[in-house]
């Protein structure tokens, strides 16, 4: 494989890493910021499953008691898989507390705004009770 | 086996397979008595490791018998045993302090799984504490990370929840940095393991991946420990977190990140890397010095009792970051007794606060005019604990300023400005600290403030109030007695240290 | 050929990852999530990371698009504000990507086998799969026998989502309704015969290959969080075919729960089984006097099956969680 | 050859149904069209299963095919929920006189 093409996957990486930390600190809606999350740490996936690929080698499965064939590097794979399920995690707990802020504002957007606007209304801040 | 050998494993397998359990048990009395009994577990598993390293030995385990860089091995020293106390300590006292808290404001209905999410946390932590292998780590910051998430969520008011949200954002994108870091080095050397990275980073001739690695893995950690200016996710955290749960997360969660931090920095990189000492001091010890004074100040003009305290972390991680930045042994020392005294000081007021938080719906300060007179043990333990916190002798935050200081001093001129500059900010916490004082206990008009039960306010219950008192009188004896801290700290100092070029 | 497969796949995945953020309509965005996962887990296919395929295809295409849905479906499906600070974003990131490429350079070329990472712990594995452990999936060796305290950790933090997706949104909305999705109200998609019918004949392929994907996973790709992902995907279709209400009948949530937990705790309890064999935590050798190997793979077998059940007990209790919030 | 005819094929009709979901413009044109992306993925998949000489990962296409007919009841069953909930509000709120529903009520 050629010099520059051998580092397309890295620049997809770095390119797939930007598109989503731009929309974790831009997009002002929670939901988009758990989706830019996701491509985030898809990115990451990316970079560890590139580097452990082998030329010419195959999935780190022996077929027919094989074992001299060339194979690709199973540790990042053990290691991305660990990540997936990492990611989901956090997704599905992200997603909750968005569920959960929208039942106690009404909206999921522009959050810190309307946090800290609630801030100096004080008077109002301590009338609201306990759950 | 022996039992003595195994307990590495046990310190975090203790606390996350109970976890499980205490999540099943339906009854609220059952869940906390196994829960504390867990995190009690935990604190003597911790004091017995300690007193196993405290020679200078290295607990090395290998998890299923697979030996290193192979397999994930445990990796206990000198600092992993200290932050072990910590972590095992603070959650227990909280915990056994923070019951009736905890029920009026998390609820008795959600608690198994609260305390679960207690466990896990603790769990999670002790994990990054005893761990020597870089993806491993990741893997239990998450587990500690998400545990903390739901800790914090289960706050009284609907600001917790836009509040966890930020952290859960700036949690994960630390974390992720700190993995791409992770995979990086692991693309050059072909290894996990902190021990063998450092052996193999030396062979590695291609230096701009490193650097880029390093560089990452620095950010991320800066994200999750509140370094200055990463520390916007913080006051809010703390703030509107249930008060026991900032008691807990305020003495440990930002520690173990800046541990990793520090542990990476120094074993791994520092040796491998062309002056990358200097770039570590030179970039971390203007963002200490920063942080310090940001943080002081902005305790000053809070007026809600628990952001000043949050702001005040944001400082006291800032006198631990200078110590280490100092990159001598003194310096390190007093980084580490920083630790463990910042952790007491911290845990001591926030309980204080916790016994507050029994009678007020919100800790603003003018709603606390003179609640002194009528809660006068719960403030003079504030008191006693502020005086730590500010480093006046006799306590224990005492012991490490005063080590800061003569680690500064050792620098020369720029070490004298250093010494000025915690002289001052030391004076900006008797200012924040006093505003308390005086505002709980000579201010007036605050009696009349909604009480939480809405009947006089009384004293705390004395269980809370005993356990507020065991944790200030905990900073007086380190204060008097700081052998074992200070053993701890000076003998880690110089195991980091013999890291250097 | 195959590498400029590759090739397009990351073009379009990078184009679909744009298309999310750009997406006003979040309802569209989350589709567009779902070809983003499709994508990347074709890609990792062509990288010879077949088990990671796998597993992105059930867990990012499948189970995080339905979680998201129904996630909007409780907070509404459009993009109102605008984006702020878009300057400083872009400068945050424009300096993360200019350090990172400029990085890239020195990096080891894709697929060269004489790059770092293939030299110095990932030939051990081989060997000491063909010797110690005997199974042909190495992943599955490496995931659950070499490296199996961190998918112990796994399983544990999945676990923990578990548990705070229940504190968060487990108990009953605090709304005045009773009980949303029964009584006279149409739930699910009952009244749509062809769906239904077609539907439900794929679920006990999907609960069949489920099983397979758990059993053999030490022969062929899968093991037990694609296992584990699937089970909990064909339930899912059953309850959105039916109705949660129906399906939480067939499997109530406390059993859901007790599988979450109970997982965790057989994957745990074989670490304690094998200190107390006077091994190390998960050294699974100590398991069958005198066979080592046959230990060995007992060990994964039972800590594969502690994975699945945990991992198919939190994702239905999550599912559930979502899809019986008080829709408002 | 065959190959190499059948991989242009694939790929081309992936790029269109790309451009349909990016396009859109009406949400079935995107449910259609990431219908559509997943059976080419499918059959990507089983084409270089075969090409790299691994005919045993047709389990992955399995996989893909079944998980893409989750997603696609998904998404009817989203919209259905949302359609139905949108026509009860309508009904609580000509019932009510236009009145505020109680779903609308604000945090507890």
């Amino acid at each position: 494989m050629s010099e520059i093409l051998g580092l397309f996957n890295y620049w997809v990486f770095v390119l797939l890493m930007v598109i989503g930390f731009y929309a974790v600190i831009a997009k002002p809606n929670l939901i988009k910021k758990l989706l830019g999350l996701s491509i985030f740490q898809a990115a990451v996936f990316l970079l560890f499953i590139s580097m452990g690929k082998v030329d010419g080698g195959t999935a780190p499965i022996i077929q027919n008691g094989n074992w001299d064939a060339v194979f690709s590097n199973p540790l990042p794979q053990v290691l991305i898989l660990t990540a997936i399920v990492v990611g989901i995690s956090t997704l599905a707990l992200g997603l909750a507390i968005v569920v959960r802020i929208k039942e106690a504002y009404g909206t999921i957007e522009e959050i810190d705004a309307i946090a800290s606007g609630e801030a100096t209304q004080l008077q109002q801040d301590s009338g609201e009770s306990k759950q | 086996m022996s039992l003595a050998s195994q307990l590495p494993a046990l310190q975090v397998a203790v606390p996350m397979l109970t976890a499980p359990l205490v999540a099943l048990l339906r009854d609220s009395h059952l869940s906390w008595a196994a829960a504390f009994a867990a995190s009690a577990m935990s604190f003597v598993l911790a004091i017995a490791i300690t007193g196993q390293v405290i020679g200078g030995e290295t607990l090395v385990y290998h998890m299923g018998g697979w030996a290193p860089p192979f397999g994930i091995s445990l990796y206990i020293d000198e600092l992993s045993a200290l932050l072990l106390l910590i972590i095992t300590g603070a959650a227990t006292l909280t915990l056994l302090a923070g019951r009736g808290s905890l029920e009026e404001q998390v609820g008795e209905a959600r608690m198994p799984l609260f305390l679960a999410a207690w466990l896990l946390t603790l769990a999670g932590l002790a994990g990054i504490v005893v761990s020597g292998d870089a993806f491993n780590i990741f893997v239990f910051m998450e587990i500690s990370s998400l545990a903390t998430y739901i800790l914090v969520s289960g706050g009284p008011q609907r600001r917790a929840l836009t509040a966890v949200f930020k952290y859960l954002i700036t949690g994960t994108v630390g974390a992720t940095f700190y993995l791409i870091g992770v995979g990086m080095v692991y693309m050059m050397t072909g290894t996990l393991n902190i021990a063998d990275m450092e052996v193999r980073l030396a062979e590695v001739s291609d230096r701009n991946v490193v650097y880029v690695a390093a560089g990452f893995i620095t950010i991320g950690l800066a994200l999750k420990a509140a370094i200055f200016p990463l520390h916007a996710w913080m006051p809010n955290a703390y703030t509107f977190a249930p008060h026991i749960v900032t008691a807990f997360i305020a003495a440990c969660s930002t520690k173990v990140s800046l541990y990793v931090l520090l542990r990476l920095d120094f074993f791994v990189f520092q040796k491998n890397l062309v002056d990358h000492e200097l770039q570590f001091a030179y970039l971390l010890m203007p963002l200490a010095v920063i942080g310090i004074l940001y943080g002081s100040i902005a305790a000053i003009f809070e007026q809600n009792l628990k952001r000043i305290l949050a702001f005040s972390s944001v400082a006291q991680i800032g006198y631990i970051l200078l110590g280490a930045s100092l990159i001598s042994v003194a310096g390190f020392t007093a980084a580490v007794l920083h630790f463990f005294n910042h952790a007491l000081a911290k845990t001591a007021l926030f309980l204080a606060v916790a016994c507050l938080g029994l009678q007020f719906a919100k800790m603003r300060l003018e709603d606390l005019r003179g609640v002194g007179r009528s809660m006068p043990w719960t403030l003079a333990a504030f008191a006693g604990a502020g005086l730590s916190l500010i480093g006046v002798p006799g306590t224990a935050g005492f012991v490490s300023k005063w080590a800061l200081i003569g680690a500064a001093m050792e620098k020369g001129a720029p070490g004298a400005a250093l010494v000025a500059l915690i002289l001052f900010s030391s004076l900006l916490a008797v200012v924040y600290v006093w505003r308390i004082v005086e505002v709980t206990w000579f201010g007036h008009g605050g009696e009349q403030a909604k009480a939480a039960g809405g009947g006089p306010i009384t004293e705390a219950p004395l269980w809370i109030l005993t356990m507020t008192w065991v944790a200030v009188l905990a900073n007086f004896w380190f204060g008097f007695d700081s052998s074992l801290p200070m053993q701890l700290a000076s003998s880690s100092a110089e195991e980091f240290l013999r890291h250097q070029p | 050929m195959i590498e400029l497969f590759g090739v397009f796949l990351l073009a379009l995945a990078v184009i679909t990852a744009i298309g999310v953020v750009q997406a006003r309509n979040l309802f569209a965005g989350v589709m567009l999530m779902g070809i983003f996962s499709l994508l990347m887990a074709a890609t990792f296919f062509l990288l010879d990371a077949a088990d990671v395929a796998l597993t992105e295809a059930a867990v990012g295409a499948g189970i995080s698009t339905v979680l998201m849905l129904s996630a909007l479906a409780l907070s509404g499906a459009e993009e109102k504000a605008r984006s702020r600070s878009r300057i400083l974003a872009l400068i945050v990131v424009t300096v993360t990507a200019a350090t990172v490429i400029y990085a890239t350079f020195e990096k080891p070329r894709l697929g060269d086998p004489n790059a770092p990472v293939q030299q110095h712990v990932a030939p051990w594995y081989f060997d000491m799969t063909q010797e110690a452990i005997e199974i042909p999936n190495v992943v599955t060796a490496v995931l659950s026998s070499f490296r199996g305290y961190d998918t112990l950790g796994e399983v544990i933090v999945v676990f923990t989502a578990g548990i705070g997706v229940l504190f968060l949104i487990g108990a009953a909305a605090p709304k005045g309704r009773a009980s949303p999705s029964q009584g006279d109200l149409p739930v699910g998609l009952k009244h749509h015969q062809p769906i239904r019918v077609v539907g439900k004949l794929a679920i006990p392929f999907i609960l069949l290959f489920a099983f397979y994907v758990q059993f053999h996973g030490e022969y062929s790709p899968g093991g037990g969080f694609q296992a584990g992902a699937l089970f909990a995907a064909a339930i899912i279709l059953y309850g959105m075919l039916e109705g949660e209400a129906t399906a939480l009948s067939i499997i109530p949530a406390p059993v859901l729960f007790a599988m979450s937990a109970g997982g965790a705790l057989l994957f745990g309890g074989v670490g304690v089984v094998c200190m107390l064999l006077g091994g190390n935590f998960l050294q699974y050798d100590v398991l069958l006097a005198g066979s080592p190997v046959g230990a060995q793979q007992m060990g994964i077998i039972a800590i594969e099956l502690g994975v699945g059940i945990t991992v198919a007990g939190t994702l239905l209790s999550i599912f559930f969680a979502f899809a019986t919030r008080d829709q408002s | 050859m065959m190959f190499a005819v059948g991989a242009a094929a694939v790929t081309i009709t992936m790029m269109l149904a790309l451009l349909r979901a990016l396009l859109g413009p009406s949400v079935y044109d995107r449910v259609l069209a990431v219908n559509m992306l997943g059976t080419k993925t499918v059959l990507l998949l089983a084409l270089t299963a075969f090409a790299m000489g691994r005919p045993d990962f047709i389990d992955l296409a399995i996989t893909y095919a079944l998980i893409n007919f989750i997603g696609v009841i998904a998404v009817l069953q989203f919209f259905y929920s949302r359609d139905l909930r949108k026509a009860e509000e309508r009904a609580a709120k000509s019932a009510h006189g236009g009145a505020v529903g109680p779903s609308q009520a604000g945090p507890q």
